[in-house]
């Protein structure tokens, strides 16, 4: 863990302890997750390794539940949370986030033989579940539905195929992620989000922490302008999620 | 604290509040009620000489103790439906909160139960009561005084439990709050907030406890 | 009416009872007497079957029970027709003196509330406790508690009452009051077995003595026999030591 | 079952059994037993006549059962360092666990020793023994068979419980168990694989409660 | 070497003991008799503080007490001093008769073990109990269990010993034998106050008779003149209640 002061300015320590201790769940495939091998991999993992390279330290990854990553950010435990995050205008209010490094689009799953949702319209007066970390609640309730939450993804789509909820609301490849790994489950994307949402890394607001936001902020442009994102993102993800 | 913060701890209150007085309050009332009966039952049937009646008690006591919770929420909830039984959440919930927090207090039943004197039983034995009627008259009052804090502890345990209902979709308070979290991200401050609330309802039930202790105090 | 043959009862390797033959007819008093430890407590526990003998034949009235192999039935019925004062009281803890005296009358006997309150002080006034009715066990002094624990057998009027050293905790005046409810007792013809250590009382009231050293009955006669023309050693040596308690 | 599943099961085993051993297991024997001692100072100090150390004792068992062990592990790693009190993860969880443990234990423990009659106390004071004298070796004795089993539940609660420390950052058994879950989609599976890894090390604890109990049974 | 004055106790309402007012010296032995529930045993229980009484000034040697503002240390004081035989024994439930006696010369003496268990066996065997070292309570009868209390009680060779009926559990033989105990006590110069409700105990070992009624000393004299002499009516009239018993 990083022990820090408040008062000194992040990049600077990060450089003097040559490492960067990056938060992250660990329990999110294909975005922070472990391989059979038991090995920290994800889409975000990769990126935190390429962003403490590039600033010539140590990628030093915590593991700890969706909370805790913010909450460890707030105490100053860690220096950044990779997560897959997306920006939102209340979470601009709490952390300032750095230039998107994907974007995502949600999608709408459903049992395959479900028939009567082909909108986000249609999620009117309808059950649906999301995970709770997400803002997806959110985003069903907009539109009239009747959300519940559940801790993790899996158990959203055992919601759907029990037929306890008519729809989960998730990323479109997270979906695709499930579906990898149960080729015959009786599920389909019954719609698309039409805006995508841009993911970032959030950092803690204050002055000492603007000389990293622009180091990262240069880093995510290089490693877009060289290709090595997306080519990270059709590794883990089978598309290339960095350029819209 | 800034503006920000105190904004939204105030306008997320209601929203932790209302949770806990729609569900995690009634889930925790009812469990606890057939928890009770449940742990008094099995008590004594680990206490009777029938030997088939005590290792189903021990067996269910062994079982339910020895598995998360979290485990058993599963196993009724997205177990059972393989077998083509579908429970709605909340009797779900209340099922798997009776069991589990039943296993718990038959121990604590139990070992009260064995800690009055032999003699009041055989006492009652000399006036003509049959066992159970001992039991319920004459052993059960005192061993449920000598059992009540611990009984409290394990009602005050299950208030906080509940919150793991938020895994078979039930919204209670905690899973109000991580919705607040989710768009806020300020765990911290919320979760103290939440923290709170839990303290007013466990407040609540400290005062009880300690009210009902005294009132049926034992003296010996 | 109580007839025991043969009753083994151990503990672990001792032998607490060896081989107890007793009769006892109706409306006897029986008096049990015998030195600390000699078995008398755990006789009258295991003929209510409180204790379970290892071996034995009880007789009561016609119904013959093997001490060893008494059902939980058998212990009910058996238990509904005797009464018991046990050593140490074993007042209900969680009830008044008055609850301690109903309690069986009301939940065993089915008795209307009324009723057994009734019953219950009348019992409690007989040994004298008018004005502590609602008292708790622990707020009674020890001679207090053990005439609860007499109203409390006396009052189901059973067919048989076990006495386990009825007036240990009593001075004169209410060992006299006692004996003279007791006596009252025997007149109505109630059976009796009473464990004792005070021979004047024993002489007084006793149709029969049964004289009990480790383990075994040494001898059992009627209480004039007994008392001036015993037979053992035994029993000689014990009435002497009496004797001599008396000389200041 | 299908063979990727049964696979995946092997696969797992390991890898939920390792954090069991190096970390859920050591969580809760060194936990427990801080909690134990400190249950007993807690329980003393709320039976003894000084009203300070009686209002210390029953605040400090009012604020920690009235609030969530979550809340609890967030204040010690998350709130404290803005005291500039950092503390590892691992320590943390100790001292969270055992004063959460040790709080509803004290109370199990204050319940136990108002069950043992005064007589015990007085004869104690009597033979010219001071109070923590005889605590220690009259009554306690008596009350702490009589507490056995409520006992057990809390240590059989608290190694289930330890799963909250992966809220801070520790890998034990189920975190281990939703990595997996998180790569092969089975929550149901595993949640039973690491269901029963919990039942084996519960069965273990369950045996020795009664097997003490059975070798400390008082009669009276 | 005791000395009570105007010692007052009442429970919620009741005054259970008014005034009493007691004087000991060293080497009495004092008896204590009155009827059941007369306060005998919360007098006891008021000298060795383990009932509060609202109101008195106890003297032990030179000391003085105020009995309502005793402090921990000044029971602790007066407990090293003294010896007390329960009315209901309450044995340690978790140890063995023999370590019963030893707690108390282990624990509170600092004494050795092997010393401890060499006094402990000299008391239990002093009671006849020489068979009963490693027997837990619940396997005692009552007059053992009494016998272990009196053995703890005398094995601390305290200046002042508090009996509460001890001899209430034993046979004729038995109250001999702790009778003579009690007098060797005597004769080594042990002070004791003694409850009882055995009036040929009383006079035998007695120096001093107190008669109490309804929580009152009614009559406080030596044995003979108690005996020969009484002055108050409700003491005549006790002690005429005795002598009824007698006669068969
Ligand atoms: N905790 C209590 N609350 C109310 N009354 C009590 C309490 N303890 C004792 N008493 C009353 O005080 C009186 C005196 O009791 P105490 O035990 O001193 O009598 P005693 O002379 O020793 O009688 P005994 O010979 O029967 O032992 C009794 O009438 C009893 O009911
Ligand atoms: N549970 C037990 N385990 C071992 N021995 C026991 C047990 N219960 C009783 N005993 C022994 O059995 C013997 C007889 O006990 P019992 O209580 O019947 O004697 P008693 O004649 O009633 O004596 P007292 O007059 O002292 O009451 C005693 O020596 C006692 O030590
Ligand atoms: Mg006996
Ligand atoms: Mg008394």
């Amino acid at each position: 863990t990083a022990k820090q002061s408040n008062d000194m300015d992040l990049l600077r320590q990060i450089q003097e302890k040559g490492e960067l201790v990056i938060a992250t769940e660990g329990t999110w495939a294909p975005w922070t997750y472990h391989n059979q091998d038991d090995q920290l991999v994800g889409f975000d993992v990769e990126l935190g390794k390429l962003i403490a390279d590039k600033l010539g330290v140590e990628a030093v990854f915590v593991e700890a539940e969706w909370d805790s990553l913010f909450a460890g950010l707030d105490a100053g435990r860690y220096d950044l949370v990779i997560n897959g995050v997306e920006i939102t205008d209340e979470r601009k209010e709490k952390y300032d986030f750095t230039e998107p490094y994907a974007y995502i689009k949600t999608a709408i799953i459903v049992e395959n033989s479900n028939d009567s949702i082909h909108s986000f319209e249609d999620l009117e007066g309808k059950q649906t579940a999301n995970t709770l970390a997400s803002t997806y609640a959110t985003l069903a309730e907009s539109y009239g539905a009747n959300p519940t939450g559940v801790d993790d993804l899996s158990q959203t789509m055992e919601l759907v195929l029990s037929g306890r909820v008519d729809a989960t609301l998730n990323a479109e490849v997270s979906y695709y992620d499930y579906i990898k790994e149960h080729p015959n489950a009786s599920i389909k994307i019954a719609a698309l989000t039409t805006d995508a949402s841009f993911v970032s890394i959030p950092l803690r607001k204050n002055e000492n922490t603007e000389s990293l936001m622009n180091e990262i902020n240069k880093i995510i442009m290089e490693l877009k302008e060289s290709g090595e994102l997306s080519e990270l993102s059709n590794q883990y993800f089978g598309v290339d999620l960095v350029n819209q | 604290m800034n503006e920000r913060l105190i904004e939204i701890l105030i306008d997320s209150f209601w929203k932790i509040v209302v949770p806990g007085l729609t569900m995690t309050i009634p889930l925790t009332i009812i469990s606890f009620s057939i928890a009770i009966l449940l742990a008094l039952f099995i008590a004594m049937m680990q206490m009777t000489n029938n030997k088939i009646l005590n290792q189903i008690a021990r067996f269910y006591v062994w079982i339910i103790r020895g598995t998360p919770l979290l485990v058993q929420l599963y196993v009724i909830f997205y177990g059972l439906p393989n077998l083509g039984i579908l429970i709605d959440p909340f009797p779900a919930a209340v099922i798997v909160f009776a069991l589990n927090t039943g296993a718990y207090d038959s121990e604590t039943i139990r070992a009260a139960i064995e800690a009055i004197p032999k003699g009041q039983l055989e006492a009652g034995y000399c006036v003509g009561m049959t066992t159970p009627q001992i039991m319920i008259r004459i052993v059960l009052p005192q061993a449920l005084r000598i059992a009540f804090p611990s009984l409290s502890n394990s009602l005050i345990s299950l208030v906080k439990d509940t919150s793991l209902a938020s895994n078979i979709t039930i919204l209670e308070m905690l899973m109000a709050t991580q919705r607040i979290i989710a768009r806020t991200y300020e765990p911290f401050a919320l979760y103290c907030e939440v923290g709170l609330i839990y303290l007013i309802i466990c407040t609540v039930l400290t005062k009880l406890q300690h009210k009902l202790e005294s009132t049926f105090k034992l003296e010996y | 009416m109580l007839k025991i043959k043969n009753l083994r009862k151990t503990f672990g390797n001792n032998t607490i009872l060896k081989s107890i033959d007793l009769d006892v007819n109706k409306k006897d008093v029986v008096m049990i007497i015998g030195p600390s430890g000699s078995g008398k407590t755990t006789l009258l526990r295991c003929i209510n079957l409180l204790a379970h003998a290892d071996s034995g034949i009880l007789n009561f009235d016609d119904e013959v029970y093997e001490l060893d192999k008494v059902t939980k039935k058998d212990s009910l019925k058996i238990r509904k027709r005797t009464g018991f004062v046990f050593q140490s009281f074993n007042l209900f803890r969680n009830k008044t003196a008055l609850q301690n005296v109903t309690e069986g009358l009301i939940v065993a006997r089915k008795m209307s509330k009324e009723k057994a309150n009734e019953i219950g002080k009348e019992s409690l006034d007989k040994v004298g406790l008018s004005q502590r009715y609602d008292y708790y066990p622990h707020e009674l002094s020890g001679g207090q508690q053990q005439r609860v624990a007499i109203a409390r057998a006396i009052a189901t009027k059973p067919e048989l009452i076990l006495f386990d050293e009825p007036t240990s905790a009593l001075d004169p005046e209410l060992t006299h009051e006692v004996l003279s409810v007791i006596q009252d007792l025997a007149a109505e013809g109630m059976t009796m077995i009473i464990v004792t250590h005070e021979m004047e009382f024993a002489k007084k009231i006793g149709t029969k003595i049964v004289f009990m050293d480790q383990g075994e009955i040494i001898e059992a006669n009627d209480v004039t026999t007994f008392f001036n023309h015993p037979k053992e050693n035994r029993t000689k040596q014990f009435l002497q030591s009496i004797n001599q308690n008396k000389t200041v």
